[in-house]
């Protein structure tokens, strides 16, 4: 008798499991989830989770389970074995997730090892997608706001003479390279070049802001990581008195990441910016996004180009599921995903079907008071921009070797 | 001339870093002084008070000075309940637990933090009076520089007076020179200790909201500085309030210096000098020679 | 004439201000038993470490055999036979009383930096311990740790290890402190049972011990020798009495 | 008349002193868990693989901390100067055989443990502390300078390390390969720090740990000592950092840095130091409950691991060990009364 009872609790379960298997699709997120990096894991995760919640008609009949793992720090020892660990134990059938270059550098081995889609969300090394072949990036590359900053800032701000001051890591060193080559290309000259410390905590800047008030430029071009970094370097421009110096900061849209920007206050007006996203943009679709944020996760919140990541990444990721009817198989989902295309909150996107990289728009703005609160003012605005590293075959970012 | 407001700029910079720097370690040198403690929780301490103050400011609209006063307060009886309740359990431990109950403590405080209010940085906003530049006369400087400075200046004469002019300061002094000696004179060495300590703390909550401004303020803020903390305790000696200032104020204003003029050096110059300096002066600069 | 065993001349040593040893002639011949006295604070310990190497003199010189061993380091004056015990016990606490002796004995006969085999095996270091500890009547005590035993017991310890050392010059500082009463003839003793070459100066107040041990007597007052001679010659004078003995009738 | 020399070897002190250094029952049972771990969870061997690297680490660490006594909170510039070794050579081409590599990295690492052994281990207590945290702080922050030998802050990925014995690739996905590579390192180095503990050698430095001033005393060569054992130390540190860049056949600035060094003295610490298995308790007990909770809690773990901390720090004087051995010691005292 018991033993029948089991029999046939094991079967319905056994049934419950196929009948799971053949809707569900299971999706490895590899965040930092706590350390310094657990802000930034909360917006892409958040953006993900929005997306799921608001194309919910979209997504049927498939179910789409995150499985989330910390990866603590920029190590690439935990996103490792996280990432490790998602492919063999959960068998999940896409990667997501990698705020933290190094951690998608360590990862690659693995990725390309495990033959699953990875979807990078945030990670913004240029020649990371060069790894490996199933990378896929719904972000950015350094490249992306470096470099179409550098030209507009010759052609659109006429300056003549820029400061670059950057975070001594990868993505600075990134951002220095392209912001320098097209501004120089154009006509400008980078007269000072100051590495403004490491990434893992933020510094004083005054020395570095002192330095560069200095040598009195046009422009004083500033990489910083996202986060607290940029309020930091918003209060020092200000407190400073650059601005009076007549000295313009400028610099990809980290320094004025949404989530910071109203806390800086009218310090950050007058700041402009190159980036794919912010959330003033003026679009139905970032309308539709901002307005869900802040209804799903309190007013005082807003999405920034972390959760706009997070946010393609995931539409990319159902883009997928549907395409291939929920059987996820590697090579057939980078078919599908090559040259397609969104109509994400940031405006048109595609992926590069060569490259695998993000094809966006990019938007010139400047920070401006309005109701008594800093919005964004979008002045100028390139279409379709390429990572121009990848495009450009600089160093790392050539094509790897067949 | 210009040179002249070049050095200026540079000293006023480096002195009013060196200022946080000082407000935040004092504690951490004096109880470690004091109670042989080994208290990595200290940079938690001064988190969690950044934290008290900030969440004042946003939630009851307290202006930056009283929600100060406030984080100074509640920052020094929470610290003052754990000091009898969990601390004074260790006094006789080895260093060594000591350093895994305090690292323990700190991973309970950032979670907790994270969790109850979130991971991000959380904004201070300076009232508009200590915003922007004030003209010092020979050159324009950031005012909020140059009131940290004063501040420091303020605090570090309020505790040099209480140390040196106090029956309980002396009673400190006597207790960091020889613990034994102090308690056969009848001085009530476990009520000095929680005294001390939840000064110590209420210093550190002082900093962190001071220290805001330059250093951010978010859940990992316990650890982010704990080795420049601990870096201006060594220098300046165990237990030494002056020691800890001079130190802080060397510290912050070579750091400061060679940021400026030698940018690509990173961090290294900071952790190079303090090699030297530890080499040179082990006991720290202003320590005595303990036996 | 042979040199003497060991011999300071003009040894000073200034802490700031305070002359902790000031102008110390001092000779210790082979096979004497000297003890050296003095009220508190009179420099004696000082003296203990300058002659072992712990603290370097201000000026002065330490001759052993005639040989200056002024400049030599602390590890290297106990391999030329000068060893010493510590006022207060300084053993290692959470070891056994074997390995205590053993780590002296292991270092004298140059078995310590050895790294490949058990330490146990070095049959010839466990068992001269063993007749070390048999000396002072600790075998019954051999695997205890330190912390477990009394403190009298310690003191013997420190004997042990101080003999396990090979002195030619043994300095005991203060031997029989803290050593209950019933047990200090143990110490007495192993004094008593030392080889005759060696020199052995003793520090101590325990006038009963000085006095039964001591062939010449050296007092110290305020950093500097203030009387040598044969016991009786100490005992009789009356300044040294002035200055030393009375002083601790008083105190 | 002499007496007849006593036999003192039959005496009990020097018998278990002659007897300390065998192997107790129970040694044997971590290697059959390491080992019935494999055959068990084939699933989870990149994470007991990092396991194993890191209980080689907290060996390396108890030699110096819990032996030695020396308080250092700078041990990963020794795992991270072996881990560069092995990454540089083999990125550049210039040498990728796994057995070799551990032994060029454990010189490398010797070379700079003695170097800053020779100039640092005059010191003690914080001042000690805080030059090894600066001297490793020092090498993270040249290795992130010398960006072109080094890769700086991104690290040399893909490291071409050539398959074991000439014959086991090293695959990233499925680290059987690895898993037992490591665990033979782990365990020739671990049968090399016990017989160095048991040895006068090891004695010696257990009596610097307990009393200094005795060990000058008795003519120790107390800062020779002291640096040799760090030296041997930073050798075994260094050929976990080059097991570690090997089987990850990756090395970046993580490996240099505060975050490791600070880890493995809390796991040290956690376990038990001066124990020699106090590495294995501490790394598992940290490394399960960190890894498991933080699946569970992604963003809450680090609560229940730092409860574990203060209340194993407030409880168990000396780690989870002492647990065990108050518990043994009471069962003793109560078996003979």
């Amino acid at each position: 008798m018991i033993k029948r009872i089991i029999a046939v609790v094991a079967g319905a379960l056994a049934l419950g499991v196929a009948s799971a298997q053949a809707q569900e699709v299971k999706v490895g997120v590899n965040l930092p989830y706590t350390g310094i990096g657990a802000e930034f894991a909360q917006l892409v995760d958040r953006g993900m989770e929005l997306y799921l919640k608001l194309n919910a008609d979209r997504v049927k009949p498939y179910k789409i389970t995150l499985i989330r793992r910390d990866v603590k720090d920029p190590s690439g020892a935990n996103a490792k074995i996280a990432v490790q660990e998602l492919l063999t134990q959960d068998n999940v059938d896409i990667l997501a997730g990698w705020i933290y270059s190094p951690n998608a550098i360590a990862s690659a081995p693995i990725v390309t090892a495990g033959k699953k889609l990875a979807v990078i969300m945030n990670a913004g090394t240029a020649h990371i997608t060069n790894l490996s072949p199933y990378y896929v990036r719904t972000s950015f590359s350094m490249w992306h706001a470096g470099y179409a900053l550098g030209e507009a800032s010759a052609k659109i701000l006429n300056a003549k003479t820029a400061v670059v001051g950057y975070t001594d890591f990868p993505p600075g060193k990134d951002s220095l390279a392209a912001f320098k080559r097209s501004f120089e290309a154009n006509g400008g000259k980078v007269i000072d070049e100051i590495p403004m410390g490491g990434a893992g905590a933020v510094p004083d800047f005054t020395p570095f802001f002192q330095r560069a008030k200095d040598k009195k430029p046009d422009l004083f071009f500033v990489f910083v990581p996202a986060g607290d970094h940029a309020a930091a370097v918003v209060k020092t421009y200000a407190a400073l008195g650059m601005r009076e110096a007549g000295i313009k900061l400028i610099g990809p849209g980290d320094i004025t990441q949404d989530t910071k920007l109203q806390a800086m206050g009218s310090a950050a007006v007058g700041l402009i910016t190159m980036h794919h996203y912010h959330a003033d943009l003026d679009n139905p679709e970032n309308k539709r996004f901002v307005e869900a944020w802040k209804k799903e996760y309190g007013a005082a919140t807003t999405p920034d180009f972390m959760a706009v990541g997070g946010y393609d990444g995931m539409a990319a990721i159902v883009h997928v599921v549907h395409a291939l009817k929920g059987k996820i198989e590697v090579d057939a989902a980078l078919e599908a995903l090559k040259g397609w295309k969104f109509a994400s909150p940031r405006g048109p996107i595609t992926i590069d079907p060569v490259t695998r990289d993000i094809v966006m728009n990019e938007y010139l703005s400047e920070a401006v008071m309005k109701d008594g609160r800093v919005y964004q003012k979008v002045i100028g605005k390139i279409d379709g921009v390429k990572d121009a590293c990848k495009e450009q075959k600089i160093g790392p970012c050539a094509p790897p070797a067949k | 001339m210009i040179f002249g407001a070049d050095v200026a700029s540079m000293l006023l910079g480096g002195v009013a870093a060196g200022m946080v720097l000082f407000i935040v370690s004092v504690g951490l040198s004096v109880t470690m002084g004091l109670m042989g403690f080994v208290n990595l929780a200290h940079g938690g301490f001064a988190m969690l008070g950044g934290y008290a103050i900030a969440q004042a400011m946003k939630l009851w609209g307290v202006g930056f000075v009283p929600a100060l006063v406030f984080g100074f307060v509640i920052t020094a009886l929470a610290s003052a309940v754990l000091e009898r309740l969990l601390y004074a359990r260790l006094y006789r431990a080895s260093e060594l637990d000591q350093v895994l109950f305090t690292i323990g403590l700190v991973f309970m405080m950032i979670a907790s933090v994270t969790l109850l209010v979130g991971p991000e940085n959380q904004p201070l906003r300076l009232p508009a009076l200590l915003q922007g530049q004030v003209n010092l006369g020979f050159t324009h400087y950031r005012t909020y520089s140059v009131v940290l400075i004063v501040v420091g200046i303020v605090i570090v004469s309020g505790l040099w007076l209480v140390f040196e002019r106090t029956r309980i300061g002396a009673q400190i002094r006597a207790a960091v020179d020889n613990r034994r000696m102090a308690e056969s004179l009848g001085i009530n060495i476990g009520r000095l200790f929680t005294l001390t300590f939840a000064f110590g703390s209420g210093m550190a909550a002082l900093g962190g909201g001071l220290g805001a401004e330059f250093l951010g303020l978010d859940p990992q803020y316990a650890l982010k500085y704990l080795v420049y903390f601990l870096i201006v305790v060594a220098v300046g000696g165990l237990g030494r309030v002056t020691g800890v200032f001079y130190a802080a104020l060397l510290i912050g204003v070579l750091d400061f210096t060679l940021k400026k003029y030698v940018p690509q050096g990173g961090t290294a110059f900071i952790y190079a000098l303090t090699i030297l300096l530890l080499l040179w002066r082990p006991q720290g600069l202003f320590g005595t020679k303990t036996t | 004439m042979t040199a003497p065993l060991l011999e300071t001349r003009a040894l000073s040593r200034n802490f700031g201000a305070l002359a902790a040893a000031r102008d110390i002639d001092f000779t210790l011949e082979a096979g004497a038993r000297h003890a050296l006295i003095g009220p508190n604070g009179a420099g004696k310990t000082t003296f203990v470490n300058l002659l072992t190497g712990v603290i370097t003199p201000t000026s002065g010189t330490i001759l052993m055999k005639g040989r200056d061993i002024t400049a030599v380091a602390q590890a290297e004056r106990v391999k030329l036979g000068i060893a010493r015990t510590f006022q207060i016990n300084r053993l290692f606490r959470r070891l056994s009383v074997l390995e205590n002796v053993y780590i002296a004995v292991a270092e004298r006969v140059g078995a310590a930096p050895s790294m490949f085999s058990p330490a146990g095996t070095r049959r010839d270091v466990v068992e001269e311990s063993m007749r070390l500890l048999e000396t002072v009547r600790l075998t019954g005590d051999a695997s205890r740790r330190i912390s477990e035993l009394p403190y009298g017991r310690q003191r013997l310890v420190e004997l042990a290890i101080a003999l396990g050392l090979g002195p030619e010059v043994l300095l005991l500082d203060e031997p029989a402190a803290g050593v209950p009463s019933a047990e200090s003839h143990i110490i007495l003793d192993a004094i008593d049972g030392l080889p005759r070459d060696i020199g052995v100066l003793i520090i101590d107040h325990d006038m009963d011990l000085v006095f039964r041990f001591a062939e010449r007597i050296t007092v110290m007052v305020s950093g500097a020798v203030f009387a040598t001679g044969s016991p009786r010659e100490i005992g009789a004078d009356a300044s040294v009495r002035a200055v030393y003995l009375g002083q601790r009738a008083h105190g | 008349m002499t007496p007849a020399p006593v036999d003192w070897s039959e005496h009990p002190a020097a018998a278990a002193m002659a007897r300390r250094h065998r192997l107790r029952a129970w040694e044997p049972i971590p290697w059959v868990a390491a080992l019935a771990f494999y055959f068990l969870f084939p699933k989870y061997l990149g994470f007991g693989t990092e396991l194993l690297i890191t209980v080689l680490f907290a060996i390396s660490l108890d030699l110096v901390l819990g032996y030695a006594g020396i308080v250092t909170l700078g041990q990963a510039a020794f795992f991270g100067a072996g881990a560069y070794t092995v990454g540089m050579l083999a990125k550049r081409g210039i040498w990728n055989e796994p057995i070799t590599g551990l032994i060029l990295a454990a010189l490398v690492a010797a070379a700079v443990g003695l170097g800053s052994g020779l100039v640092l281990l005059r010191t003690q207590g914080l001042t000690l502390l805080m030059l090894t945290l600066c001297t490793m702080a020092l090498l993270e922050e040249a290795a992130n300078l010398a960006h072109d030998y080094t890769g700086g802050f991104d690290g040399l990925d893909s490291l071409p390390i050539a398959p074991l014995l000439g014959r086991f690739e090293f695959n990233p996905l499925y680290p059987t390969t690895q898993y037992l590579y490591v665990l033979a390192v782990l365990f020739v180095c671990f049968v090399f720090v016990r017989t160095l503990i048991y040895s006068p050698f090891g004695q010696s430095l257990t009596g610097i740990r307990e009393n200094t001033l005795r060990m000058h005393a008795v003519g120790a060569p107390v800062r020779r000592r002291l640096v040799l054992c760090y030296a041997l130390s930073a050798a075994i540190a260094g050929v976990a950092g080059g097991v570690w860049a090997q089987a990850n056949a990756y090395v970046n600035l993580g490996t240099l840095g505060l975050d490791r060094a600070a880890t493995v003295l809390i796991i040290l610490v956690l376990g038990g130091y001066g124990r020699l298995y106090g590495a294995f308790v501490g790394a598992v007990a940290y490394m399960a409950l960190s890894h498991f909770l933080s699946k569970i809690y992604p963003t809450a773990w680090q609560l229940g691991l730092g409860l574990l901390l203060v209340v194993i720090a407030l409880f168990a004087r000396n780690g989870i060990l002492g647990i065990a051995e108050a518990a043994a010691h009471r069962l003793r005292t109560r078996a003979t009364p």
